[in-house]
This record gives structure tokens, C-alpha cells and sequence, in this order.
């Protein structure tokens, strides 16, 4: 089924409540900004891209809501959406892992951390995976890597390019060991892409951290960011534990990581598409 | 001088280890006597060694993770440059980055295991609080992990194999180290080690702490030693997050599966490098032993494939990580 | 307002333009008179404008190399980003050199050259102090050079040409910049360049300052702008260096040989692009057309070379420059 | 002729003037240190490969006494020796350029600032060149350019490694724009040494500076520098004048470069053939 189709299905079920929940909306119009604290009427701030038409705040997208927004006349694929995750090391701490795992998937409608399809943006033909930090903070377990491996297979097969959302709190600890060895399996994953010389764009959103950030989400031939969106290896917190100070303002924010070097373009929700397409039509002539 | 600190430096004592402390006492007691009446107590000194070892043999049949975490952290703990030394010659050491620094806390260089060249890199520690300091206690930042990758590219230009020592708490998360990239530093790592074009080995010999450890550890074999541990985060760390209690680093050890055996039944490792009774520090020169046997053994196999089938055996080797259930 | 600023930078008029300054003064009267007696002077205004165009193209026809060192460095002159705008198509930036910083000294991005994809880069300047500072007047960073040298092997990855836009007055010599590494970066560079495998085009669109210049211009072909200059050290710091007399740059202009005809007889440059009278500020649309027409026209022949072709090309064209004798 | 018989034909006559000019010797016998100001008996100072045997200081060395250190078995045999400048732009400053060639030829025995040569360190073949600041400041002109890229080319065809002894002002400014393409030249001949997989040790002796160490002397497999050499791109003048104020003690020797992570080792006199050899034995095995 397209991602389409199973956004339809999950959506009434789950969106008033999802939605609620994400937004702190406090009844079902409005929505209260984040960042400004103005209240936005939720139409105008879906219309909006979810962007606060006041302050330029980025509300954080689920990869359906993405989706929407990128591929308007339907035409992303999903694949291997079938994929879950288990409780292998039959871990348990302040709740059992598998039970984490059944309540994530009742409360967000996902299967697990992210959505891999293929698709096309105009003319353009490309593999993308987009990831929820909706579900458990969008970290990466297994299910995650092997996703992420099988669309860069897919797009090597194909020869297609590479763009994947990254939203991350980093790996899931919950499978311990397995989900550090994510990062190299991902990373292995882009060797290959790059050996194929396929384009790969990563599209950092907030936030992205730890083992996402430490492999995948910075690899992009292209990196590009949402405004303001926390990037960073380690999190604000243990630095400041670490260091034993306040982190300056604006410390590993996307601007921040502009300044530094390590993304091409900070670039608002309204340009992404078309910097998107613009990019991969520079990598197709 | 302090003596009783000093014994305790000779004897290497894990916290653990307290039955031994009092056999201690009494052999020194029984050596004192004897050197007063000359020799008359070898046979009672040679009893109470053995029976030190046998305690000490019991202890380690049955460490708990927590435990393990102990030996693996313990200040005592052989070094990358002293595995190095006493594996390898003529060691010349490469510093810097070629961009901003040279990382202490990483080493990186040439040497010759038996006739053959190769190039070694590892995290440094120390036995000090000094050395901790100069050493940042094996935590690199973006510098090391890049000087480490720009002597893969040496050693993959060369045509050399590879050896990693891993042991670190993780990459330094400092307000310097996130403005100079060390996410970016960890990822290039991670994908370039995917692509070398040369067998590459990975060890680790104490403290496997995350991405940090990670970093150099894409081995085509990554062997552990036996009292090593290897995991996504620290028991503490994992504890304080994930069970909102800081004083559960114990649970979290378990929980988490990070000994070498349990590494090596989850197909994580292909191989456990044993140590010495009461873990490496108290034969450095046999753990060194069992380490260069260990590559050696692991290193001719490899060296037989071509560099396409490096490749594709390291492809196929992370591929393979991870474990999910698969619906319709 | 202070209103003759503004009319020195709407004239855009270089110092050795006073003849023309005159004639200005005169055509802007006769144009107030004309407004006043309703359009009867036209034909007057038309013969000043004729007339200062004359004097333009005859100051311009014998511009020492000095005066021509300062269109070169005009701040009126069009900048690297400028001429992107004109010349190319869907241009977008791309930031950092994914180590330490973004170096806006130095600007990078992918284009289409009609309808073809291509990767630009270029030193970038600015027409007011405000602009030196931010741009720190085109001159680079270690960071700005390593940025290049990323998206150099972007193109080279996806196979796009590469045309460079060379306008500083050098590699920038602070504290920082040695720090970081100022001369591997341009080193770096040097033999990278050397190596790719996709078409370069370099164009000297202002100051060509040194290894500053040199560090991103190792084109399969060079061109520079009729009036830009391309030497190994400034004239003022030739003056003072070698004449030991800092007031003696005008000798040592004209003694380094800097200008475009002087380079394009040693060899060291391929083809000099035309300016409008005046210089390219004066008409940047026309320039950035003969720029435009010079790339395409250099490009075809590029585009049929193999990767080792072009990589041989490039080795042959830098290899035979240099003159010498040679004895037994 | 080999450098040995050129060295011993100009020695003579040559030497004791121009040991005296350079070390400033106050007579015949004994040589003050720059750095410690004690006196040292030549005869000691020579047999201490010119190092300060009271403070370490490293004294410069022509070509041909480093030669003489590395290879006492005479195994160099110099090629390209008679490649001599020319003043082909007419340039005069205050001097004119053919003059000072002259000059600098009779002064100091050479043909220009670079000897190149192919030699054995013990069983190890290896394409050496050595700079000498002694020639205009070890600047690099057209004749420096050219022995070098021929000696890359010599290494390629032989399948020998490149070690490379540098010292240098930069560029030789008389040659203008020449000398400035000898920077590309002589990367570009690199360029080719390492396509062929072939080593190159860069050796950065006091000072190495400008266009040669943006080129050449930066871009070693492993760099090697000397203690407390000067070694950066720009004077320390001219970084003076552009930041307006002082640079701080240590800066742009050796030991900052090691600590900034541009050299790999900072190496002794004494120690510097070892390494080397054992370097080249690394390589090659
Ligand atoms: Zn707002
Ligand atoms: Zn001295």
C-alpha cells in the first residue's frame, strides 16, 4: 500500500489525539506556538507547512505529514513497511522493551522510526527515507538499519539518488550493542551508494543527535537543515555536565552548524522542495 | 613515602579482589619471617601464592558485568602504546590531523608486526590521574578520529592492513568537539572504513564506549578481550536514562549485555582474546602474547582476498547486524 | 546627502579618470539646461556622452600596468557572485568545508551553465568596507580553501566541470590561519587540482594574489580578464621586498610583468577575455557575456577528453612552465 | 659527476669563507651558538652533524653537508646538476637578476637552491632532493620547479620513493609569475608520484616558508621537521603587520606545527636518517 493509503487509514483513528499531543494543542483550533507563544489557528498552521506564520517557527513533521507536503500528487511508494521491532535482548527498564514497542506503534500509527520509499519529486526519481521522531524519539534499532539499508540497496539497483529526513534523539538503547552497529551498517550502506557514484542528500531536521547525527545524517554530499533544528553529537545536557558551564546561545543549532562548516544550506521548510529538486536535477544533467 | 599506597600499586587490586588483600598481608608476613631466618619459609611462601592464585582464578571464574566493567576501566590496565610496543617494532608514532590538531587522546602510526608493515592506531589512556589528563582519558575529539582516518588512507594507499586498539568511554562531548564536527568526524569514519581497500582488525582492549569506540573499530574482524566491554553507552549513563535511577548501573550492565561473551553469542565479535588470571595487567607480556597470536591467526585469511572482497566481506559483515521481525 | 559621493560612485570613475571627471561635470549641466529649455541641448549631450566615451577608450587604450592594477582591484568592480548571477543559471550555494567553519572569503556551489550542470567557486570581494570586512576582501581562510577542495570532489564524483573565479589579493596571513594550516590548505589544493578528472576552467576576474589565487585557478585552461592581474607577490610587497622602496610599486608592476597581455606572451594564460571600455563596471552585463562566451567556447573541447586525458593535459600545461638554461 | 666529487672540486676553495659567512665563525676555530651564545669548537660542531652540543641548536646545512650526513658511503649520484637560471623577464631591483645568479653561484658553490639525486639509504633506494637556503634563500624559480618535477619523474620510472629536504623563503620573486607556477608544477609532479603509489617524505628544515611550503614541502605521506624550524605560509612579518601585534613565542616552529597537526614528527638531527630509514623500510615491505 502507498504511505498514502495507510496515512488515510491511521489518520482518523489517530491524528486528533497525535496531533494534540505533539502541539500542545490546547482544544482542537488553536495551537500554541512554541517559540513566540501565540496561538495559531491550526488550519492556518497546517497551511502553513506547520511553520508558525508568525515567528517562523518549524513545528516537527511526522514523515506522513512530510510526505504530504513533498509529494503531492501521491506518488511515493513505501517500502518494506512491514518491518518491526523485537525485544531480542528481552530488555526491560522502566517498562519492557516490547511493550515500548506495541504502545509506540498504538500512539504514533508507525511501525517504527521511519518510512522508506521511492518516489518522484517532478520528474525526478529518487529513494527517500524520512524518520519519525514521533516513535521513541525517532531512534535507530534495527529495524531502523536494515530500512535505511534496504533503500540504499534499492537505490543502488535503481540507480536512483539518495534524500533522507533525519529527526533522531540517536540509537536505541534498547537494543544496546545491535543499535550501535547500526551506525555501521548505515554508514557501510552510503560507502556503497557513493562507490556507485549516487547522490546522497541528507536533510537534517530537529532534532538530530547522537548515532544518527554520528552516521548517517552526516554523510550527505549535500547536507541541508531546517531552521533552528538541534544537531549535534553529544546532547546539550551531557555537555554541560561535561564542561561544567551553560552552552552558549544557539549552540548546536542549525545556524550554528552553518557557521561551523558541517551543512551546505539552512534552508525553510517552504524552500526544501524546491531545493531539493533543484539539487537533484544538478546531479542528474 | 606512603607504604601502604604502594603496596597496593604492586598488588593491582580491584575493588573486588579484598580476599586477596589480607592473602597479601600474610605472604608478606611469611616473607618478612623468612628473610629473617633465611629461607625456612619457601614452601609456606609458595603456598600462599598458589593459594592467591586460586582465589584469584575463583574471583574471575565468576565476574559479574559489573564487574568486568571494573577490570575493563581499571587504571592499571595495559595501554594502547604498551600493547604496541610489545606486539609490534619499530613503531614510529604520526601525529596530527593535517587540519587543526594532534589528538592526544588518539594514537596513530607504522610498524612492522613481525616483518610485515602495518599501521596501528588506538585510544590512550594512561595509569594516572596525569596521564588521564594529558591523555583525556582515551576521549578523542574530531582530530583524532580524523588523524586516524587520514592513516587509513596511508595505509590504504599503501596497500598496508590495519590494526585498531579500541579503548575509550567515548568521543570527548565538549563544546569544542561539537563546533568542529564530531558527529561529521565519527560518520566519514564510519563510511570510509566500510571502504578500505585493506584487511583491517579491530580490538577491544578495554572500554568500548560508543561511537567513540566505534570510530576505528570497523574491522573485517573485531575481537574483544576477554575482560573488554563494548556498548551503546555506559552502564551509568544508561541507568540514569533509561531507568531514571543512577544508582542502577549494575542492572543497566547486565541488561545490556556488554561482556565479551555476551558479545560474541549475539555474532557481534568473532572472537574472545583471553586473558591472564585477574585480567590483563597482571601479565601484560602474555595478554600481548595472546593478542598478536590472535592477529596473526585472524590476519592471513584476509590477507589471501583482494581488495574488492575486503570490501565486500566488511559490506556483508555489518549488513548482517541487527535483529527485527519482517510482516507483510 | 552628501551629493558629490554619490556622483563619484554613479561615474564609478578611477583615479586616473579625471579628464572624464571634467567632461561629467559639463555633460550634467548641459543636462539641467536641457531640462529646463525642454530637450533643445540633445544633441549637445549626445556629443559630451560621445566624447567621454572617446577619452574612456583612449585612457584605456595605453593603461599602464599599474593603473591597471587599479581597475583590477576596483571596488566597483563585478564580484564572483555577480558574474554567477549572470553567467549561470540555478546557482545555489554550498556552505563549509565540514571541519571548522564556512569561509566567506571563498564561495562554492553547483549551477547550470545552460542547461549543463557545473560546479562554481570563486574568491568573493564586495563594493563597500562593509563588504571587504564581512568577505574580509576575498581573502581566504585555510577553511575557504578546503571548502573549494570539497566541492571540487563533488564535481569530480558526479563528473561536472568546474569553473573558478579568481579574485583576492591573496591567501589571508593571520594568526588563525597558520594555526590552521594555511599552506597545506593551498597545497592540498595545488595537487588535488592537479588530479581531477572532470573539465576546469579558471578565470582571473580581478587580483590573482599569489598561492592565494593559484590555489583554486588550476585550470586545464586559464583566462584572465583584460584588465586583471595575476602575480606571485603584489606589487607594493615587490616594492618593498626587492626595491627595498615601498613607494616604488608602479616600477614593480611594470617589472613582474602582471597583466594579462604579459602573461598570455609567457604562456602562463590561455586567452584573455575582453573588457568593455572602462572596464568591466562598466558594463557587467556585457562582460559576464564575453565571460559566458569564453567558458562555452573552451568547455566543448574539454568535454571531449577522457578522465586520463584530462588529468594528462593538466600535468603537461603546468610541467612545461618555467624557463631555465641547461647546461651538461 | 656525483655530488661527492662536486662537493670536494668546489670544497676548497669554497668553504672555509662560506662556513665562516654562514655560521658566524669569529676565526677559524670556534663558532658561536645563535641560540645558547656559547662558543663550540668547529671541529665539535661538525662532528655533532652542527647541532649545539650545549643547546640543541640546529644549525642550517647546505645540500651538500646533508649529504654528507646521510649518505657516508657516497651512494648519492646527483642528476640534473647543470640546470642554471636565467633572467628571462630582464628584472632588476636592486640588483639585477642575472648578476645576483652569478653572484649567489660563486658564493655559494651552487647551481641553484635544489640538488637532486638518486641514492641508497643503506639497501634503500630513494629519489632525494635538497634545498639550499644558502642560494637567494632557497627560493623557488624555474630551475628549482623543473630538477624537481624531473626527479618525480625519475622516481615514477624507477618505482622509488621521493624524500625531499626542504628550506626556503618561497618563491624566487625575480621570476615573477614563473615562480608562482612552480608551486603547481612541482604539486602537479606529487600529483603523479602518489597516483603511482609511490612514497614521499617531506622534510621541513628552518625556515620553509611561502610557495614552497603551500606546495611541496606540505604534502609529505609523512612530514618530518626538524626542531624549532620556522615553517608557515606567511613571514612572520607580514602576519605582524596584518593583525597588528605580536605573535606569541613558539609560533610557526616546528613544535606549534606538531601541536596544530601538521607535521607528523618533530625529529632530531641525530635521529633523522633512522627515521627515515625505517619509513622507507615501512613502505616498503
Ligand atoms: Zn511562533
Ligand atoms: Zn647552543
Amino acid at each position: 500500500m502507498s504511505i498514502h493509503d495507510w496515512f488515510k487509514r491511521k489518520k482518523l483513528q489517530k491524528e486528533a489525539e497525535y496531533t494534540r499531543e505533539r502541539l500542545d494543542i490546547p482544544g482542537n483550533l488553536w495551537v500554541k506556538c512554541y517559540k513566540c507563544g501565540q496561538a495559531i489557528f491550526a488550519k492556518d498552521l497546517m497551511a502553513n507547512l506547520k511553520v508558525c506564520p508568525k515567528c517562523g517557527y518549524h513545528f516537527k513533521l511526522t514523515a506522513a505529514e512530510r510526505i504530504a507536503q513533498l509529494f503531492p500528487k501521491n506518488s511515493f511508494k513505501e517500502i518494506n513497511p512491514g518491518l518491526t521491532s523485537t525485544n531480542f535482548l528481552k530488555f526491560s527498564d522502566t517498562k519492557d522493551y516490547g511493550k515500548r514497542i506495541e504502545d509506540s506503534m498504538l500512539k504514533s500509527g508507525l511501525n517504527d522510526a521511519i518510512v522508506t520509499g521511492l518516489g518522484k519529486l517532478d520528474d525526478l526519481d529518487v529513494a527517500m527515507g524520512l524518520m519519525n521522531f514521533s516513535f521513541m524519539g525517532g531512534s535507530m534499532g534495527s529495524v531502523v538499519g536494515e530500512k535505511f539499508a534496504r533503500l540504499v540497496e534499492a537505490a543502488v539497483e535503481k540507480k536512483f539518488p539518495v534524500v533522507i529526513f533525519s529527526t533522531s534523539g540517536g540509537a536505541r538503547m534498547q537494543e544496546s550493542i545491535m543499535s550501535l552497529m547500526q551506525m555501521a551498517k548505515t554508514s557501510a550502506a552510503l560507502g556503497r551508494l557513493r562507490e556507485n557514484r549516487l547522490p546522497y542528500i541528507s536533510v537534517l531536521t530537529d532534532p538530530t543527535t547522537g548515532g544518527v547525527s554520528a552516521s548517517f545524517a552526516m554523510l550527505g554530499d549535500v547536507n541541508l537543515a531546517e531552521p533552528n533544528a538541534l544537531i549535534g553529537f553529544a546532547g546539550p545536557r551531557v555537555i554541560e555536565q561535561t564542561i561544567r558551564q551553560k552552552l552558549p546561545p544557539g549552540f548546536q543549532r542549525s545556524e550554528f552548524l552553518l557557521e561551523h562548516g558541517m551543512v551546505d544550506r539552512v534552508c525553510e521548510r517552504k524552500d526544501l522542495r524546491d531545493t531539493l529538486v533543484k539539487l537533484l536535477r544538478f546531479f542528474k544533467d | 613515602m606512603a607504604k601502604p599506597e604502594q603496596k597496593k600499586n604492586t598488588r593491582r587490586l580491584l575493588p573486588f579482589e579484598k580476599p586477596i588483600e589480607e592473602l597479601y598481608d600474610k605472604l608478606e608476613k611469611l616473607k618478612a619471617v623468612g628473610s629473617e631466618v633465611k629461607m625456612e619459609m619457601n614452601e609456606e611462601v609458595r603456598l600462599m601464592e598458589k593459594r592467591i592464585e586460586a582465589t584469584r582464578r575463583d574471583i574471575f571464574a565468576k565476574l559479574s558485568p559489573s564487574q568486568i566493567v571494573q577490570v575493563a576501566r581499571f587504571i592499571q590496565r595495559p595501554t594502547t602504546l604498551e600493547y604496541i610496543d610489545m606486539i609490534f617494532d619499530d613503531f614510529l608514532e604520526l601525529h596530527g590531523d593535517r587540519n587543526f590538531s594532534d589528538d592526544p587522546a588518539m594514537i596513530a602510526g607504522v610498524a612492522k608486526l613481525d616483518r610485515r608493515s602495518v599501521v596501528v592506531m588506538g585510544h590512550q589512556k594512561g595509569h594516572s590521574t596525569k596521564e588521564y589528563l594529558a591523555r583525556n582519558l582515551g576521549m578523542a575529539n574530531p582530530e583524532g578520529y580524523r588523524k586516524a582516518l587520514r592513516v587509513m588512507r596511508l595505509a590504504e594507499r599503501y596497500n598496508k592492513p590495519i590494526i585498531s586498539f579500541i579503548d575509550t568511554p567515548g568521543a570527548y562531548p565538549g563544546l569544542g568537539a561539537e563546533e568542529r564536527g564530531q558527529a561529521e568526524a565519527i560518520a566519514k569514519n564510519l563510511r570510509e572504513m566500510a571502504e578500505l581497500t585493506v584487511p583491517f582488525i579491530s580490538i577491544i582492549t578495554g572500554e568500548g564506549g560508543s561511537g567513540g569506540a566505534l570510530g576505528i573499530a570497523m574491522g573485517n574482524k573485531v575481537m574483544m578481550m576477554e575482560f573488554s566491554i563494548y556498548s551503546v553507552i555506559s552502564p551509568e549513563g544508561c541507568a540514569s536514562i533509561l531507568f531514571r535511577d543512577a544508582t542502577r548501573a549494575n542492572d543497566a550492565a547486565v541488561a545490556m549485555k556488554i561482556t565479551s561473551k555476551d558479545l560474541l553469542e549475539l555474532n557481534v565479535i568473532d572472537e574472545i582474546i583471553k586473558e591472564p588470571i585477574g585480567g590483563a595487567h597482571n601479565d601484560p607480556q602474555l595478554t600481548a602474547k595472546n593478542i598478536k597470536a590472535a592477529i596473526l591467526r585472524n590476519l592471513g585469511p584476509l590477507l589471501a582476498l583482494s581488495h574488492h572482497e575486503l570490501i565486500a566481506d566488511r559490506y556483508n559483515k555489518y549488513r548482517k547486524m541487527g535483529i527485527y521481525n519482517e510482516g507483510n
